[in-house]
């Protein structure tokens, strides 16, 4: 009997194929339809702690094997965020909250609220690589990172996520300084640009941006595995995931779980039926009861 | 990826809209979309208002990006990526356009023999392709009661009888479009909406075009009666720039 | 009338497109024939003080649109190389030395056998993601890199390009550590690793690798573009460029010449005559007459 | 891209050498070759001895990757990447084929009827694919001297007249090609012969296997005569995997 359910960063999913944050779920309606359509949770759209419009369009390169994006951290404030999560949580699945903030009493706040909303965790947003002060700006700092981690981890009740940036010179040391969290979730975008020569100006109205898809698989497993040869910690793995052939090799990198995000570009909210089906005929085929007897098995 | 592509023809079709024509040899169907760039200005979703050999965009100035976009001359090159979504469905028969400001744009493509034409527009000189009807398949409404009859594009309703029509297809602002699904919802007929929410990816990912769960920009812009039966969103809230939920 | 003669970090060249270090320029003939078959010059495979076998094979990974590689800096040591040097110089185009090594002392004796065996410039590889102690392990220091950069410029007569890695927290950073150089190198791979499910094991035999080609390209002219906004030293953009139109992206965030690698997996030694038979009709149709006009012209 | 691909057939050949079928539906034409991962042993890259549906890789064990791979039994499997490489031309006249040491395995697919081979190894257990031609279109040459001719390959030119083949093809190691390539390059004949120099990438990058600027991986295996007049590292000179240059 193959069974996809997994416990992991403190929290039990039916389904190890999550909703990475930043894609369909800004919207409470949006989140409880991808998670109807078999996402086995949902991370939100990174909140903070006042509204914040974003960036002006364009705010997207798409490509086809990768997307740039700089949405300049869009969100609604947490306060009003609270009726989108309510909703999403009519799904009964779980609901991660990702929040980012400068500094650590915000993100104290910004947790605690999202406790009360009635989220399975926080995700914290240690690596957007777009804004100024920051995602990557607060998560390049070892001694911030480990600040932030302790102070909630010693607060809150929920289980902390810590997401960081491969545009770092040691994912290890940074990972170490979150090491308190209850789950890594590994890798943010990597920092890019597109440039159009007919237009002479980048692209993005911000300039710079986040590349994810395909092209960062490479890079994100690195992150993984560079992490789980160091680190009993629980990781979760994103970036460029778009099959189930993806999906395992996050976790033989050491991933117990994994998020979906450009991938929804391409093949839309049915990717998440896709590939957990794929991943039931492969375990049955090879005889894997649980995916967990294939976390890190390539790690040597 | 952009598109580089050079205007070969430009139209004013009212004091604030205005037609801008370019070869593209790209299949678009009618209902489809594009996100037109300009630089340093912004990027705009953009229904087709011709989708053979020359396409053509109607541009109606609103915000910075489209003020901007509809000083483009003959000559000049626009940026655009697409074509999105999905398109209208095609019907043999003959068809209701219910258009309202400049939704009539994304309808002008379905113009045939077999077509009737409701538009409807605030004010009288802000009445969009009503030429391209005949005179005995045009209805006009205003607001101003400057041209055709006083009122709503409901109104305009009351002026045909919408089972008498194979399909009706709706374009305009939300509001509108609810008050047309309204009134049409209990009879007999099949209708498609073609829905405008604020967009900024136009592929699917940022969420900020959804009604219900359902993408505007993929899953949409046009939907059927049946998918909005029952929307909880559809015409009643949307999402600000910032995710905020407001009324619409 | 067009022209695509450049002066850039200290070195004159008939044309912008230059060989990238590590691809076809261990052995002399080939070099000669690369410069033959178009290139404006080359840069040799990075040479160390002693032999060096690199890694057992499997050393790369290739894929649609990158490739990882792991090669392990093989090289014949300084002494040895002289030979392939003087093949490649009968091509009577510039050989730029790439040289690699774990210290200031070291990285000296080097650049004064290539300076001996009349290269045109030395370009430091402070950057190879896979090799310990050397590589990106030395470029990702500040302190040793200006060291080294400041020793070599006091010391040798022929120019010193850095070549930067991606794979840093702030490539500012190690950009201004290096501004001593002629010319600034942008940018190396970026670190990555396959792995492949049925072997459930890494397959680069080095685990980690680093990533070029088009999917790195977003991530160059990030770089370029960064260091450009900050500083007037020379770039030398390379990362993913296959295409004049990647080659004017380069130029426009800030590169006054490119160098192509992984492109010749696809396309041969014949992409440098495309590139620039590209690059003159399009100046023509522009009316650009020296690149130089372009250089940087996106950065805002 | 590595396949995984399922082998169905062991067949051993000689003392030392192995053949393994598999089938894999991919084009590959005589000559080309593939990179033969064995993970944790290393890579290697290996012609193919029968390029039909159902192709073949025949295995000489020299080192810790070929060891393991001629292990493989039937109902194991092997990774590849490939195929990668130029072909030898195809001719409808009759072939010389010489093969040296193991060789004559990237020769194979071209025998047929019109086919002549001259096969030639160190000891008479180690002649590979002798039986593939008819007795008599079948030259042996024995550096032992306990099967046919006792010598050098190029003794066995001489028990035939070169010129008159339509083609020669020939594949060994570089330093019997040159012996070849010196005593028929005065003959009127045409000759391709496939190269073997150490390989790392297999796909024209890492510069290993080149010769005169020509990467062996992706110029070759296979040259022609006019390909090798006057290279002055064929035959001559090679890089060791260090890139140090060392006489062959």
């Amino acid at each position: 009997m193959v069974s996809l359910a997994v416990k992991t960063g403190g929290v039990s999913f039916e389904s190890p194929a999550i909703l990475a944050s930043g894609i369909l779920d800004e919207n409470g309606y949006t989140m409880k339809r991808v998670l109807e359509d078999g996402a086995g949770a949902v991370v939100t759209k990174s909140i903070g702690t006042e509204e914040r419009n974003g960036y002006f369009s364009p705010v997207v390169v798409p490509e086809d094997t990768y997307l740039i994006n700089a949405m300049g951290l869009p969100n609604p404030g947490i306060d009003s965020f609270e009726e989108e999560i309510k909703i999403a949580l009519t799904a009964k699945k779980p609901v991660i909250g990702s929040i980012f903030a400068s500094n650590t009493d915000d993100f104290l706040k910004l947790a605690l609220k999202m406790q009360d909303f009635g989220v399975s965790a926080v995700e914290l947003n240690l690596s957007c690589p777009h804004v100024q002060g920051f995602g990557s700006e607060v998560g390049s700092d070892p001694v911030l990172v480990k600040e932030i981690v302790k102070t909630l981890k010693g607060t809150i009740k929920i289980p902390v996520w810590s997401k960081l940036s491969p545009n770092v010179t040691s994912i290890s040391e940074i990972s170490r300084a979150a090491s308190d969290s209850d789950a890594l979730v590994l890798i943010n975008t990597v920092r890019a640009m597109a440039i159009d020569i007919e237009a002479r100006r980048p692209v993005l109205t911000n300039s710079y941006g986040g590349m994810s898809g395909t092209a960062i698989k490479p890079v994100g497993l690195r992150c993984v595995y560079e992490v789980r040869k160091e680190t009993e910690i629980d990781i979760i793995g994103v970036g460029g995931i778009s099959s189930y052939i993806d999906a395992l090799e996050y976790i033989m990198a050491g991933a117990s779980v994994f998020q979906i995000g450009t991938a929804l570009m391409k093949y839309g909210r049915s990717i998440f039926m896709r590939i957990t089906g794929d991943l039931e005929k492969y375990m049955i085929s090879n005889g894997i009861n649980n995916l967990e007897e294939l976390v890190g098995v390539a790690v040597r | 990826m952009m598109e580089h592509i050079r205007i070969t023809k430009r139209v004013k079709n009212t004091p604030t809209v205005v037609s801008l024509y370019f070869k593209w040899n790209v299949k678009v169907l009618p209902g489809q979309f594009v996100m037109v760039w300009v630089p340093g200005y912004g990027e705009v979703p953009m229904s087709l208002s011709q989708t053979e050999d020359e396409k053509c965009i109607t541009v109606k100035a609103y915000g910075d990006s489209t003020k901007k976009l509809i000083e483009t001359e003959a000559g000049e090159w626009i940026f655009l990526r697409g074509p999105y979504g999905k398109p209208f469905s095609s019907t043999s028969g003959n068809k209701l356009l219910i258009g309202g400001g400049s939704g009539m744009a994304s309808l002008k493509p379905l113009i045939d023999r077999n077509t009737t034409g409701i538009i409807a527009s605030r004010t009288f000189d802000e009445l969009l392709f009503s030429d391209e009807f005949d005179e005995d398949h045009r209805i006009e409404v205003t607001e101003d009661g400057k041209k055709g009859i006083k009122g709503i594009v409901t109104d305009g309703i009351e002026a045909v009888n919408p089972e008498d029509f194979s399909m009706i297809y709706v374009c305009g602002p939300e509001k509108m479009l609810k008050a047309v699904y309204d009134k049409i919802k209990k009879l007999n007929v099949n209708a498609e909406f073609s829905m405008e929410r604020s967009m900024k990816c136009g592929i699917g990912l940022c969420d900020s075009c959804s009604v219900d769960g359902f993408q505007v920009c993929v899953d949409g812009p046009v939907f059927n009666m049946k998918q909005l039966n029952g929307m909880t969103e559809f015409g009643t809230t949307r999402l600000l720039s910032s995710g905020k939920r407001v009324k619409i």
